[in-house]
């Protein structure tokens, strides 16, 4: 068993309008040490798999289903591995 | 009875609520400003449907911090008449005039169609001029309307008689207990999911929602005479 | 590094290959136009400028035969939409646009930024959109990839329309295997507005102000224009640059503002235009040209949302949501109080000039001084070979088919489960169809149907076409579409008024294809005389290939119809038991 | 200058059709091995503040405007500070 967090983002170049709306919405606030503000989604998955075809695992899914490699990148971490 | 419709950045269905109060109903009504500090000389305010800041982080999250915010608070606090339908019950809720959440429909799509209803409270100053278990029929359209609160809530809600519509037939979206429109405790203030709005006119193929603006009206009008 | 190349580099590697430009145009540039060589950013604009996209210098000699003009017609091509009389003082303004290769590429943010397109072309004339409409045609839904692109261009479209509260009240969906590798996705809007209101997209008077307004200016579909102009195969999938990212709130925004500015305080207003493909250039050069003037910017004043974007990238970037307004002198802070109000940027980018050039500043420098009309007007128009088909020359000494049908029961339930004609509910659910609480008859009828606020009168319309038909026989096919709209649209109880399409074809080089087109505008042409109803507005996609395959030639018809009383509409839907049922016509 | 990640999720014990939804597309692909998967959004937050101010800010950014308690909760980390 093994739980990964994959992150989803769009490409550093793609506009991101929710994050920029959250960011003035924040700044309106009074919270001026905001000065950035991205969004992003992400997938807690829990496979059978582990060691090595974790990796492979996550790699087709991402390819396959969770990222729009058009606009969109991943990057995903191993949360723990029983 | 003067009505305010309120107008917030994405708000979209505000001619909407305008024009079956102005065109439909001739009341007194006036388009107010997000902008504008106060509801002063207002007898009731609205909140229409849209998508005020583009339903970005969450619907209704941010409109919630808009200038006008503290006055529409206040009149829900002094009793009279707020309402809020699709975005308006999304930020009534955000804002913590109304219990629970509004969740992204359970099929994860937005849905544009007429739903069957029932009339679960015809006491409140909104409902008063249907029957209670009546079934009508009204327009739904959004992608985040499965009403969400937690068992203690929903019990609450029950037991005080603040259900006042329910999916009759069909659950469009997932919420829970089929709610399509809650009052606070007091019964001021109402949220709901349909349109009313969209159905007060025969050329557009319904009127069921006619009668919940008659309900506050004639209320108010009554009310002004005695 | 901002010009990447100097003018001799450029002679010699000659990277505007790469762009669409070709040999012969980059040498009549050279020699005709400029007298000299052009620098990188000018070789950049020529060939956005140039490309079929901008210039339609292939399609014009056909576009030609389309009639434009009739006595209710107040604008016709050329201007963002189309414009059309329906009396006591109003207009209906309308136009179509493809957003096939950003479809086809990413649904969902392509088929999203066609509709905002669309929407700044009509409430750039002044009109407020009233209703929006598609024309949508898939691949087969046998693989999971085609349901996720049906899915995901829906959606796109849905986002968009909904956000923006402008009712999507019909439309048509089909699915053919030749749109496997090439999807198309055409939307139509439709605005309502007082003749009083028309505005151009013009700028003049020396010394006004060229004011940008809206969102910031990013490296977004760089060559969207060219791009859309050069074929399509599996292995530059990876290479594209940057898709657009639509946001519809920011365009509710800008949309209020635009009407708030044109309704109310339009003296201040010379000229208004939105920035579509090909973005600043393409919107201030044209300007510049309707106007006759010429025009100095900038680009150090253009809102920038990244770094180091060199003038190239400025100009070219199709960043969404954005629209360029010349702006009577000294009303620059007027103009800038209104988009403050909506929370939007207006910023004085540039001036009216003396004469007819076309000057840029960037970081200081003079990076691009050429002539206007070298950007618009003088565009090489290109002759296309043309040749039938040996697929239609062998059709036509077939003797005709007939189909024998045995079991209609067996048949009719066969054809309804056709995804073609199979109910569409599923996805024009998830558009919002009532908005702003004028829709009389929603999607699923002939036409979509609104009213008319505060008159009797309403507007049907819808979108039609068949791929199938026009590759049989085209001329044939461009008739048929056009008798399908008007059919629609006077089944609902409206007098056509004019009509607006997309020319959706493969690779025009092909002599095959350029006859296809041919012959189908000819049948189209032909038609609206008949019905008198005048092209006011339209757009044509081409290079619509996949790995050298060409979609079948598919022009979208788009139609709006006059209703005298809209309370007299009658719906498609059988309404009654025991009602009679008629068979009309033969 | 320091840059968090918020992570905003349904509570445990809401209903995330999200993830059900991806869950089943990722089976209908062939992978067996996928047995649960959580959506959540995430937001990478740029402050001038560090240290302790870091904390404060988070917390009050997510209790004021982030997360809807009702149904959301939220943890955060900090990926560097500078
Ligand atoms: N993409 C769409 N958007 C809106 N409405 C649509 C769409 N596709 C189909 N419809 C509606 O569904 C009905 C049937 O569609 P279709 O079979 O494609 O068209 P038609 O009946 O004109 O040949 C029409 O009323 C049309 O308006």
């Amino acid at each position: 068993m093994t739980n990964v967090r994959i992150f989803v983002t769009y490409k550093p170049s793609v506009f991101d309008p929710q994050g920029e709306t959250i960011k003035e919405a924040i700044q309106s606030l009074g919270h001026d040490e905001v000065t950035a503000v991205k969004a992003g989604k992400f997938f807690d998955v829990t496979l059978t798999a582990t060691g090595e075809d974790v990796a492979r695992a996550v790699k087709e899914i991402a390819d396959q289903l969770l990222v729009n490699f058009n606009m969109e990148t991943y990057t995903y971490q191993v949360m723990e591995e029983a | 009875m003067r009505i305010a419709v309120v107008v917030f950045p994405g708000s979209n269905c505000d001619v909407d609520l305008y024009e079956a109060l102005h065109s439909v109903c001739h009341a007194d009504v006036e388009y107010v400003s997000h902008y504008q500090k106060s509801l002063d000389g207002f007898d009731a305010v609205m909140l229409p449907g849209g998508f005020s800041y583009g339903d970005y982080l969450r619907a209704g999250a941010i409109a919630r911090f808009t200038n006008i915010m503290p006055a529409i608070i206040a009149m829900a606090d002094a009793g009279k008449p707020v309402f809020g339908t699709c975005n308006g019950f999304q930020i009534l809720t955000e804002a913590g005039l109304l219990p629970g959440a509004l969740k992204t429909n359970d099929s994860q799509e937005f849905i544009c169609k007429n739903v069957p209803l029932e009339v679960v409270n015809s006491e409140t100053v909104f409902t008063n001029q249907y029957q209670k278990h009546e079934r009508i029929s009204l327009p739904i359209a959004h992608a985040d309307g499965s009403y969400y609160a937690d068992e203690q809530t929903l019990n609450w809600l029950e037991r005080n008689n603040q259900i006042v519509f329910r999916y009759a037939e069909e659950n469009p979206n997932g919420s829970l207990h089929n709610i399509a429109g809650i009052t606070n405790e007091r019964g001021n203030v109402l949220g709901m999911m349909p349109h009313p709005e969209r159905a007060v006119e025969s050329l557009l193929g319904n009127t069921d929602g006619l009668r919940l603006f008659k309900s506050l009206l004639e209320n108010g009008r009554v009310k002004a005479e005695a | 590094m901002r010009q990447a190349m100097t003018p001799e580099e450029i002679k010699e590697k000659k990277p505007y290959l790469d762009w669409s430009l070709t040999e012969a145009e980059y040498d009549y540039i050279r020699t005709h136009l400029l007298g000299r060589l052009p620098n990188y950013t000018e070789t950049g604009l020529f060939s956005a400028m140039w490309s079929e996209h901008c210039s339609y210098k292939k399609s014009k000699p056909v576009l030609r035969l389309f009639p434009n003009k009739n006595e209710r017609v107040l604008q016709g091509p050329g201007e963002g939409a189309g414009v059309v009389d329906i009396g006591d003082g109003q207009a209906v303004v309308f136009k179509a646009e493809s957003h096939n290769h950003p479809t086809t590429v990413e649904p969902y943010q392509g088929a999203a930024t066609g509709v905002g397109g669309i929407l700044r072309d009509i409430f750039s004339m002044g009109a407020r959109p009233i209703a929006s409409l598609d024309s949508l045609h898939f691949g087969e839904l046998t693989d999971q990839t085609m349901r996720m692109k049906v899915a995901n261009t829906v959606r796109g479209i849905g986002d968009y329309g909904n956000c923006m509260g402008i009712p999507t009240v019909a439309g048509e969906t089909t699915f053919d295997p030749c749109y496997q590798g090439n999807v198309l996705c055409n939307a139509m809007s439709v605005g309502l507005m007082d003749q009083k209101d028309i505005q151009q997209g013009r700028a003049a008077g020396i010394g006004n102000a060229v004011m940008y307004v809206g969102a910031k200016t990013g490296r977004d579909g760089i060559h969207g224009a060219t791009f859309a102009s050069a074929d399509f195969n599996d292995e530059n999938n990876t290479q594209r640059s940057a898709v657009q990212v639509g946001d519809p709130f920011m365009e509710k925004l800008l949309l209020e503002a635009c009407l708030d500015l044109i309704n109310n305080h339009s003296e201040w207003l010379v000229g208004i235009q939105d920035m579509g493909a090909a973005g600043i250039v393409s919107s201030s050069a044209e300007m510049a040209s309707e106007g006759a003037s010429g025009m100095e910017l900038n680009l150090d004043l253009v809102p920038q949302r990244e770094p180091h974007m060199s003038a190239y990238e400025i100009m070219l970037s199709e960043s969404q949501e954005r629209m360029l307004l010349c702006v009577k002198k000294g009303h620059e802070e007027d103009v800038k109080e209104i988009f403050d109000f909506y929370g939007l940027e207006a910023v004085t980018i540039g001036r009216i000039t003396p004469g007819h050039d076309y000057v840029l500043f960037h970081d200081g420098e003079e990076v691009c001084h050429i002539p206007v009309s070298s950007l618009t007007d003088d565009v090489l128009e290109e002759e296309s070979l043309e040749k039938k088909p040996d697929r239609i020359i062998q059709a036509e000494q077939q003797t005709p088919w007939h189909p024998q049908i045995v079991n209609p029961t067996r048949t009719l339930l066969d054809l309804l489960q056709q995804p073609t004609i199979a109910d569409k509910s599923s996805l024009y659910q998830q558009y919002d169809s009532q908005v702003r609480t004028n829709t009389v008859v929603g999607p699923g009828s002939d036409a979509g149907v609104l009213r008319i606020r505060g008159t009797q009168k309403g507007l049907a319309m819808t979108t039609d076409g068949n791929g199938r038909f026009v590759y049989l026989n085209p001329e044939v096919g461009g008739q048929i579409a056009l008798v399908e709209a008007a059919a629609n649209v006077i089944a609902s109880g409206a007098e056509p008024l004019a009509i607006t399409d997309c020319l959706n074809y493969g690779d025009p080089t092909d002599p095959e294809i350029f006859w296809e087109l041919h012959q189908s505008v000819q049948g189209m042409a032909d038609t609206c005389r008949e019905f008198n109803t005048p092209v006011i507005s339209g757009n044509v996609s081409l290079y619509n290939e996949n790995n050298g395959r060409a979609i079948h030639p598919t022009p979208m018809v788009g139609m709006v119809g006059l209703i005298k009383n809209v309370a007299h509409v009658i719906p498609s839907f059988v309404q009654h038991p025991g009602d009679k049922v008629y068979l009309v016509g033969n």
